[in-house]
């Protein structure tokens, strides 16, 4: 493993070092336990929106907090939820009488974390809602699993949740939203190559010269198959298919189409998957009226991509053409 | 022989000895089926443990056990720290503040130490969990119960063992390994290893 | 070679037709020859920017285009400098009476190919200017190489170029402002591990299991030295060593300091790189007023990351704050 | 025998093949020492030119010259485009308008080949380039003057074969392989090869 960090125990905390000097206008870090916090924070009056989770999947969260989008993050070590003092650390430094939503992405360790975090809350008598998101078609939600993984749409919905919660929507309301957008946002990812967690030293999971993982997770967790490698034109149309299928999404809806790099992936192969799933979609009579494109919610240095859907509607396209600054989300600002 | 809190401290130095010497192999079966950090975490958190006991043990055995609770459960992070935290309160809890833990104090704070894990984690036997060694090791201790608090543990170390052999053919239901479906037959889970270990190094300080 | 693309040959034009379905508000793609061009192009009594080169570097330069910053970027095959026509076509799309900045990066195919298309401008009595950005201290500036490489600072001078042309500068102001860029403007990167072209198939070049490359550049050539992998502390000293005594850069110097990704450095290891930066500056006295962290000019899927300051003034601190609104960058717009 | 636009031509179509052939070939030579696209970039600009030529054959061989000059211009990109094209445009200039080409003309042109390479690169002997291969393949077919277009060819491969062959311990001062200081010695030079190839094709159309 080649790496550039020092002691892999600090890696977290150190690029968060890193993070507050790049954009202090923006944020701050505290440290033990790691928090990033909007630099004005606490907003007077305003919800806060708080999200969180392992590390290894940048710019998620820290590089989401800020004007228009979340008011704290709390980063875990590389791939492990954060633990509860941390979050409760995070609701602290923001959250006053308009309560805070907190945004968990569906994983056993994160539910259980945010559940405890969130349950300390109410003992201080602060209104404290969450939200699971758990928008990944790859995974069968069944009793026999521990249900969708929450990846790409995270990102939609704290840009969204984060627009209503600035424009001074209550929590009720702030929380319905994000409950609609949940409802509505449907993802896959595949993998081409695995990451490697600073602790561990070696790849996650070992994939053939000519394999690709169909339906990975932010962690490279597997998905559905693995299938051999193929053009760009028959993978995309197979993660189209996966995601329209789900929801189902259908002809004359609107949508943002979200193109998310899992880190290593050339923009070069990013744009050019997009650009076939912008044609799949026009085919199918799918209207695609925003998109975003790039390395938002990604697992360390594992090359692949992820497709994400939302089906739009006025009130939901308003909320995210509205104003953000962030470190990796920045318009109108 | 009952527990003394310094027993009780002595066990989970014990237990985190053991921890960093299984760290790799525990990274390995979560890299398997998981996401490779279950060794990383409990080894984080045990040592954290004995960090906590090396500034003062508290005076009673429950107390003792708190302690390692909240610690596990503010360093350990991931599904394992509050389901690991759970137990640890949830048996702290049963012995409330007793000066000392006899062998039945030991079957209670077993038994409530699964009912934390299961009502947190919502597992059934079978789920190819931590909870398939524990089911196990609950049972033999209650089974020995009338025994002293080394043969209760030394039942519950051989009861996790075997539940935790148990999961390498079962098809993960619960925690991350579930979305291998079937391709998560034929591997250990982690959590159950660790466990196993976990029982194994009490087992070892009280004999 | 796994990668998410078609026929290697048609992986650019690809790309660009994603490129511009993402960022039709932007930008818009002409074919054969590919150029990007902004969407308002030609903008009326406005000084053209136009830059270019071998693709694979994404977001440079198409990611640039827009208001602010480049008129026009002339995407070549991967790696491969873009051919005269090419650029002419770009010059055609947005160049009037105010003229046409070229930027040029010095490898000898992109100096050649834009000298001949400069030259074709001149015989339609278009004023066309070029400069060439050699920032990279890694190869020694003498006779006896084809002198330093355009790297990082070719970012930093694009966004300070475009804003100047933006607010109305002539061409002579524009021209004269680059050369000031490129004359206190310094990189140096560093490789992990080495990018795949497409048509290739293969690594661009075989680095041990331990070892970094000291000096790469963004095609990967070797630059100075290899060295065995080494803490993050010791190899940030390396380099912000390297390039505070290249210029040099002395105490109460106040800087712009990029911290760039080569593509598949995951964001939490650029952040550490970049804390440590900003630290050993701020240890001599260099004052950091403004900063850039991100995958801006890459080498495909490279992990690696490189160091570029800027030396700062009144002037280019405003130029680089004034709206941009491109793919890649974008503020106050 | 002269050089027909045909025979220019069917020359220039042979290059192409040879340039095919040893493609992977020159993709690894630039591997080594500089980014790798060497092969593929004169690949994509000798199949264009044969497209050109499949299109129609200009009616003089300066014409025919002239397409091929513009076509690597527009085509070929990185440095060796406007190296090879310049090289093609001179050597076009040169032979103006006559209808056929003599050894004299053949000589001319290649003088002027490398006239237009050094003009545009600024390489001097040693540098280690395609003016490595170039310059002793002019040389050679100077010497051989009196002889036909066959014989000034073929000799012009022969030079050019062996002043590709003394890139090898060359290190180089030009092109992206100065990057690499010392470490380009041991290496034989993309551009110097694919001009040894280009002659030796031309010489074996001309036989
Ligand atoms: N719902 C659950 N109930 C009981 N145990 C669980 C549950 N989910 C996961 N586990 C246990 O947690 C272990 C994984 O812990 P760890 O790797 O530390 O956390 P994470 O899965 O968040 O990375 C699994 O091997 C399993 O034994
Ligand atoms: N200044 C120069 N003069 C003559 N030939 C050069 C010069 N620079 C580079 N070359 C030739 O060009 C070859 C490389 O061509 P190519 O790989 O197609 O372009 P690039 O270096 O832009 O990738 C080198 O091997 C060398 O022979
Ligand atoms: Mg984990
Ligand atoms: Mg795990
Ligand atoms: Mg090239
Ligand atoms: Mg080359």
């Amino acid at each position: 493993m080649k790496k550039i960090i020092n002691d892999p125990a600090d890696v977290v905390t150190e690029s968060l070092r890193g993070l507050a000097a790049a954009h202090a206008d923006i944020l701050r870090v505290q440290e033990d336990p790691n928090v990033v916090v909007r630099a004005d924070a606490p907003v007077a009056g305003k919800v806060a929106v708080i999200s969180g989770g392992g590390s290894g999947h940048e710019p998620l969260h820290g590089g989401f907090v800020g004007l228009g989008m979340l008011d704290a993050a709390v980063p875990g070590a590389v791939f492990t939820s954060p633990t509860p003092d941390a979050v409760q650390a995070a609701i602290s430094a923001t959250t006053g009488e308009a309560g805070a939503l907190l945004i968990v992405k569906n994983y056993t360790g994160d539910v259980l974390n945010f559940e405890t975090a969130g349950e300390l809350a109410a003992a201080e008598d602060l209104d404290v809602r969450s939200v699971v998101i758990d928008d990944d078609v790859a995974v069968a939600d069944s009793t026999y699993t521990a249900g969708r993984r929450g990846v790409g749409g995270t990102v939609l919905l704290e840009k969204i949740a984060g627009a209503a919660a600035e424009r001074g929507d209550s929590l009720d309301a702030v929380e319905a939203l994000a409950r609609k957008v949940i409802g509505q946002v449907r993802s896959i990812g595949v993998a081409l190559t695995a990451p490697t967690v600073p602790h561990v030293g070696e790849p996650s999971f070992d994939l053939g010269a000519d394999e690709i993982e169909f339906g990975i997770g932010i962690h490279g967790e597997p998905g559905r198959e693995r299938i051999p490698a193929e053009p760009a034109d028959a993978l995309v149309a197979r993660m189209v298919g996966a995601i329209v299928e789900d929801l189902p999404f259908g002809e004359g809806d609107r949508v943002l189409l979200f193109t998310n790099s899992m880190g290593a992936t050339p923009l070069v192969e990013l744009y050019l998957a997009h650009g076939i799933a912008e044609r799949l979609l026009a085919d199918r009579g799918i209207m695609v009226e925003r998109r975003l494109v790039g390395p938002y919610i990604t697992s360390l240095e594992m090359q692949g991509i992820s497709l994400t859907l939302l089906k739009l509607d006025d009130e939901l396209t308003e909320l995210w053409d509205a104003p953000v600054n962030t470190a990796a989300l920045r318009w109108k600002a | 022989m009952g527990c003394t809190p310094e027993g009780v401290a002595n066990a989970l130095r014990g237990a985190a000895a053991v921890i960093a010497e299984h760290r790799a192999e525990l990274i390995e079966l979560d890299r398997a089926i998981g996401d490779g950090d279950h060794g990383e975490n409990m080894n984080r958190g045990f040592q954290a443990v004995v960090a906590a006991l090396d500034g003062a043990v508290p005076d009673t055995p429950g107390a003792v056990l708190k302690l390692a609770a909240t610690t596990l459960i503010s360093k350990v992070g991931g599904a394992a720290g509050p389901l690991y935290g759970t137990a640890f309160l949830r048996a702290s809890t049963v012995v409330s503040n007793q000066p000392e833990l006899g062998a039945a104090e030991v079957v209670a704070a077993l038994r409530a130490g699964l009912e934390g894990v299961q009502a947190r984690g919502k597992a059934v036997e079978g789920d190819k969990t931590m909870v398939d060694a524990l089911l196990p090791a609950v049972a033999a201790a209650e089974k020995a119960g009338g025994a002293d608090v080394a043969a209760v543990l030394a039942a519950a170390a051989e009861g996790a063992a075997s539940g935790a052999q148990s999961t390498v053919d079962l098809v993960a239901r619960k925690g991350r390994a579930s979305y291998l479906g079937e391709r998560s037959a034929g591997h250990l889970d982690p959590g159950a290893r660790s466990t196993a270990l976990l029982l194994e190094a009490f087992a070892k300080a009280a004999r």
